[in-house]
């Protein structure tokens, strides 16, 4: 009886090594049931689905939520104004918690389950990237809101960057720095991920042209808290200018450092720091006379962006930043698109890719070269804690990437 | 030559002396008991031999080669096996894979045959059997280790030493814990290993119990060696009697106690 | 800058040596590496936070916070880690991480997703040192710091819970045969292990001006290189690699640069030292001994 | 369809992933905290040798499977002196350590990452998700039975036994340093092998997709099924891994679910689910003693009945 039972035992989980196999066998039967074109255009009166997914829960909650919000606001304000030629939009949303693999299922999903006809990235680099090719496999267009990875635009012709590239908004930087503000000897920090590396890239081909001596570049991590260190060392290596491509928090850090040193030199920050609630508020007149890249005018006499401030404001206690700008921005993107070319899936993307001269919240977008943006780069000003127009860059070499 | 060859050893941990110069010879096929009150250094000099602690001077030889220092696992290879006080069973495994486990020894487990199936060994499962047999637990060969009593747990311990084929078997305290129903079988079994021409070491607190059992027997006070021959002798000696009745506080008689007054303390780490 | 360095990373070695002190205090009673503790540390800082913007006290703050946290860790051992306790190191190890991602999803679901600032103003001066500045808020965590510290040595040398302590950290099972209330024992160690997690946490929020759902990642993957690296329940050991990760990590950045995460700094001297010494720098639990 | 499948390849990566880790936390019982950084490895090395070589994914699969086995080596002949606590730490900390290598070492791509990772093909034919999930449970069942076939061989004794007693187990001659290693190497190795699949099934990898969260969230779908059993490495996997779709209705409380299920499992069950000596096991074990026994009397009983 025993050794018929161990004998059982041993049958029993051979067929479990069995059963595996066989479920591989007929994963490879079942054979590939290609996607089925997506939400093609039918029915005058149906919803136009739109995919969105952004990190809401985990460490990029902050950014997700600022995301999530804009892109609700901006299908809310696409559809009081009447929708797309008579047809409502619809948002179909997820929280990708900032795992690459749960993108991979989000991007299935809308693409096989939902049937979306086009989507909005809310999300970082990482969740973007893994998500794109199974758009572009299933001809369905993506807008990435605010991911910069180079990698994104460049999977195929159906994914779309809405904000600009990295090189070219580190040349802006360098603009700003040598030429505005005139600092001839120059450190970098930036932050070590793909946004950081791309900005420093930019940045200090632009500076080399423009004659300038960078006397240092670091790259610091997530969560880093104190920079004084590093401000001293620069300082001691003769920089009379500083190139901070930080996030919002790091960014706050820099601040609290560069004040407790009492440095009075010419900084120039970018779009990491674009946050109302992360950067602005806390770091209040401490951070005046700090100077940043972004494609976000608050400034800006179009009523299209006094409106989305004005409507983002009331409708979530604080005001909009930079994330959501460019989240919002991709909606009415999508929705000149579906108007000038038409609601399918492909014609979307030829609509998107012929945007020219449209006007949104992030400024005037010229045209989108290989997926990525044209537009000019807007620089501010921190003056009593609040951000300012200062100038804006839109020299075609410097702002074509 | 003696198989065994303690000699002068002397272990001090700081300023305390466990043992002093202590010497005395193991041959092939003997039964050396080692007996003696608590904090005698019984265990220091257990572990000394076993490889567990260097002595601090003096030499020890197995085979006429010196060992003194050297670790318990190489002690183990050369032949010197130990079973432990409180019994270490491989608690998961039932009690024919741990006998299993040790039968296949060093030369299966250290080379590409460990890779191969365990039921495969057919002499390696006839051994394993007859090891269970000669202590005892054929009836509770597939129970797990876990479940086994104290005194299962001493015979599974005796039983995993043995399946390695040791030359010489070093057996710590193997009755404590157990009833007095237990000694009896207990004495049997490791008699009968012994009979069977195994070199036997053994400490141990229930002085009877290694009176019976053995040919010579050597009694430690306080780290000295104050006695050394026939079980008779050493049943005799004033000074074995002094140490005893000293330490037991009298009433005993003039025999030393044959019940343990307690755990050993000092040297025991 | 020898100097400034030396003062930074002996300030930021105080803040570590916070963090770390209470789960070193627990791990020497339970033998659990309580990433739970730094929930703590963020329900303090939020706690402090709140009870700040209402009174305008950072007294207040403070003691609010700490009784918040310690009701915190009284429930946790109470509810979580002691009924698992015989189950090896794995599972509290797990079951604290657990808790330690759930509470960073409470927080933003309660506090929500944004950053708060921690506007206190430190009533303390800013201090010159030959060159160096020393501001308040370091001044604070510094004197917060030895006072704790102090405190700490002062009650496992000094006081009969000092004794209860190094009794039962070396020994639940004697101790508690011998009359002493092991549980009266581990619930204490907690109260003061999340007491002194809210201090970090408060400590942290207005010297970093933020508190946020997630400040505790960094805070707790470092404790635990430094309460290991000191030699796993060993106050005395936390204190001192506390400090050593402290400097070691102002003085890379200070004169190598950013050349590597800091959280890879702490790990890479943790297994740098205990390639030399696998048992920690000071092993054992006694205090200082 | 295609999306139960793709979530189908993403659990079959995690109980590859699992069910490898079981060999060195199950079966030897040493605290691993980096399985994710073993994944990492592999994916790495897969995306790198796919992308800059063009070399084919099923010559990929054995490069992870090696280069991840070979890192597995050298660090586990590193840390594993050490014991369990200090042990959990220093894992704990290799994911920091690995993942800083990812992210300043050029040949990783650096912070950006390597993305465009071909899709592998067969026969000439890109794979489909199906394709990836045929694999992926290839693999699986690779692992499953190799990790079955160590559970019966004196190799896999000797680990167990060191689990149980490494003193012991080192007095019955079993190398105990080495062992550790080599069971530490292999878990290592196997989890480079599902890299090599992670890396073309996502296109791309990014230095901080492999790192301390992801080793837990491995550890804990391990520990959920049962530790040192093969069905619950599995069952952990498919369980923990599905839940977060399947909680998708609740987005805002999903991850809060996930750690609340978990903590309930740790609290009321910490043999997991289906682990030795759980209640499920103990009732199953119970119910088929129940028959058996039942049968055994039918058996005997039928031809008395019929004299």
């Amino acid at each position: 009886m025993r050794i018929a039972h161990a004998a059982w035992r041993k049958a029993s989980f051979a067929a479990a090594i069995a059963l595996v196999a066989a479920l591989a066998l007929v994963a490879a039967a079942c054979g590939s049931s290609s996607p089925s074109p997506a939400g093609s255009s039918s029915g005058g009166g149906a919803p136009i689905k739109i995919g969105f997914f952004a990190p809401e829960s985990g460490f990029a909650a902050a950014d997700g939520a600022s995301a999530h919000d804009s892109a609700q606001l901006a299908v809310k304000d696409i559809n009081a104004a009447g929708g797309v030629n008579g047809r409502q939009l619809q948002l179909v949303n997820y929280d990708d918690a900032s795992d690459p693999k749960q993108a991979v299922t989000i991007a299935t999903r809308l693409v096989t389950q939902d049937k979306v006809t086009a989507v909005v990235s809310g999300s970082y680099s990482d969740q973007t990237l893994a998500a794109a090719p199974i758009f572009q496999r299933a001809s369905i267009p993506v807008l990435a809101a605010y991911a910069v990875n180079p990698g994104i635009p460049a999977t195929g012709d159906y994914i779309f960057q809405q904000d600009f590239n990295g090189i070219v908004e580190g040349r802006a930087g360098a603009v700003a720095l040598i030429t505005n503000l005139g600092a001839k000897k120059v450190a970098v920090i930036a932050i070590k991920n793909d946004f950081g590396t791309s900005l420093v890239e930019g940045f200090t081909q632009e500076a080399k042209a423009l004659g300038a001596t960078i006397v240092a570049t670091d790259y610091s991590q997530f969560g880093e808290k104190d920079f004084a260190p590093i401000l001293s060392r620069d300082k001691s290596k003769g920089a009379t200018g500083f190139y901070m491509a930080q996030y919002y928090s790091e960014g706050q850090q820099f601040i609290n450092s560069w004040n407790t040193l009492g440095f009075k030199y010419p900084l120039v920050g970018t779009e990491g720091i674009d946050s109302t609630t992360q950067f602005f508020e806390p770091v209040g007149a401490k951070a005046d006379g700090l100077v940043f890249t972004t494609p976000f005018n608050r400034d800006s006499t179009e009523p299209a962006v006094q409106n989305y401030i004005k409507a983002y404001t009331a409708a979530y206690g604080h005001a909009p930043d930079m994330v959501g700008a460019t989240t919002y921005d991709s909606f009415l993107v999508l929705a000149q698109a579906m108007k000038t070319k038409g609601t399918s899936p492909s014609q979307i993307r030829d609509g998107i890719a012929a945007t020219t001269n449209f006007v949104g919240v992030t400024g005037t977008i010229q045209k989108y070269i290989n997926g990525q943006v044209v537009k000019a780069v807007d620089l501010q000003i921190i003056k009593g804690g609040v951000p300012r127009q200062y100038a804006t860059l839109d020299d075609p070499q410097l702002i074509t990437p | 030559m003696a198989l065994l060859e303690i000699d002068s050893v002397t272990v001090r941990f700081g300023g305390l002396v466990a043992l002093r110069e202590v010497a005395f010879d193991v041959d092939e096929g003997q039964f050396i008991s080692i007996i003696g009150p608590n904090g005698a250094g019984k265990t220091t000099l257990f572990n000394a031999i076993a490889g567990v602690i260097k002595p601090s001077s003096g030499r020890i030889r197995f085979q006429g080669r010196e060992v003194q220092g050297s670790n318990p696992s190489h002690m183990s290879h050369l032949g010197v096996r130990r079973t432990f006080q409180v019994a270490r069973p491989f608690a998961s495994m039932t009690v024919r894979e741990n006998v299993r486990l040790a039968a296949a020894g060093r030369q299966v487990l250290q080379s590409a045959r460990a890779l191969g199936l365990r039921g495969r060994v057919r002499p390696l499962a006839d051994r394993v059997d007859g090891l269970l047999e000669t202590t005892g637990l054929t009836a509770d060969a597939r129970r797990r280790a876990s479940e086994l009593n104290i005194g299962g747990l001493r015979r599974l311990e005796i039983a995993r030493a043995l399946a390695s084929e040791p030359k010489v078997l070093l057996l710590d305290e193997p009755a404590a814990g157990i009833g007095v129903d237990g000694l009896r079988p207990l004495a049997e079994l490791i008699g009968g290993v012994h009979h069977r021409g195994l070199t036997v070491l053994l400490v141990e607190h229930y002085v009877g119990f290694a009176l019976s059992l053995s040919d010579r027997v050597i009694v430690l006070d306080e780290g000295t060696m104050i006695a050394h021959g026939t079980p008779e002798q050493v049943r005799n000696d004033e000074r074995v009697i002094t140490a005893y009745l000293g330490k037991a506080g009298g009433g005993q008689g003039a025999r030393p106690p044959a019940v343990p007054t307690g755990p050993d303390a000092p040297g025991e780490r | 800058m020898v100097l400034s360095s030396l003062i930074n990373g002996i300030v930021l070695g105080s803040l570590y040596a916070l963090i770390a002190l209470g789960p070193t205090l627990i791990y020497g009673i339970l033998r659990i590496l309580d990433i739970a503790n730094v929930a703590g540390l963020t329900l303090g800082a939020y706690t402090g936070l709140k009870v700040f913007e209402a009174t305008h006290s950072l007294l207040a703050a403070l003691v609010v916070a700490m009784l918040a946290s310690a009701a915190f860790g009284y429930l946790l051992q109470r509810f979580l880690y002691r009924p698992i306790l015989g189950r090896g190191p794995l599972i509290p190890l797990i079951a604290g991480i657990g808790v330690f991602i759930a509470m960073e999803e409470v927080f933003r679901l309660v506090f929500g997703p944004y950053p708060l600032d921690f506007p206190a103003t430190v009533p303390l001066p800013t201090v010159h040192v030959g060159g160096a500045v020393v501001t308040g808020v370091q001044l604070l965590i510094l004197i917060v710091g030895i006072a704790v510290l102090v405190g700490t040595w002062y009650s496992l040398r000094r006081t009969r819970l000092g004794l209860l302590w190094r009794a039962t950290s070396q020994d639940t099972e004697t101790a508690s045969a011998m009359g002493v209330n092991t549980g009266l024992v581990i619930a204490t160690i907690f109260l003061i292990g999340y007491a002194l997690a809210a201090i970090s946490g408060v400590l942290l929020g207005i010297n970093y001006n933020t508190v946020y759902p997630t400040m505790g990642d960094i805070p707790a993957y470092k404790m635990l290189a430094i309460i290991v690296l000191g030699g796993l329940g060993n106050p005395l050991g936390t204190i001192l690699a506390a400090m050593l990760i402290g400097l070691v990590e102002t003085f890379v950045v200070a004169y190598l640069g950013f050349v590597l995460p800091r959280d890879a700094i702490a790990f890479i001297v943790l297994i740098v030292i205990l390639l030399v010494r696998p048992q920690g720098l000071l092993p054992g639990e006694s205090f200082g001994s | 369809m295609s999306y139960m499948i793709v979530v189908g390849v993403t659990v079959v990566i995690y109980a590859i992933l699992t069910v490898s880790l079981n060999i060195i936390v199950g079966y030897v019982g040493q605290p691993n905290l980096a399985q994710g950084a073993f994944l990492g490895i592999g994916a790495y090395f897969a995306a790198v040798f796919s992308t800059r070589y063009h070399m084919s994914f099923w010559l990929t699969i054995p490069l992870a499977f090696a280069t991840a086995g070979v890192a597995g080596l050298v660090l586990g002949a590193i840390s594993l002196r050490l014991r369990e606590d200090f042990l959990a730490i220093t894992t704990i900390g290799l994911n920091f350590v690995i993942v800083a290598v990812f992210q300043y070492v050029p040949f990783f791509g650096g912070a950006v990452g390597i993305y465009a990772i071909p899709l592998p093909s067969i026969a000439g034919h890109q794979f489909s998700n199906n394709a990836f999930l045929t694999v992926g449970l290839l693999m699986l069942a690779f692992v499953m039975a190799v990790s079955k076939y160590l559970e019966h061989t004196w190799f896999g004794a000797s680990l167990m036994a060191i689990r149980d007693d490494e003193t012991a187990a080192s007095s019955v001659g079993v190398p105990v340093a080495s062992y550790k290693v080599i069971a530490f190497t292999l878990s290592a190795a196997f989890a480079g092998m599902a890299g090599s699949l992670y890396a073309p099934f996502l296109s791309a990898v990014t230095p901080t997709s492999f790192g301390f969260i992801e080793s837990v969230i491995v550890l804990a779908m391990l520990i959920f099924g049962g530790l040192g059993t093969i069905r619950g490495a599995v069952l952990g996997a498919v369980i923990l891994g599905a839940l977060p779709e399947a909680f998708r209705f609740i987005s805002n409380y999903r991850l809060l679910m996930f750690g609340a299920i978990l903590l309930l499992m740790l609290r009321f069950q910490p043999e997991g689910l289906v682990g030795e000596g759980s209640v499920l096991v103990k009732l199953t074990r119970r119910a088929t003693e129940e028959l058996r026994r039942r049968r055994h009397k039918g058996t005997t009983d039928s031809p008395a009945a019929g004299v």
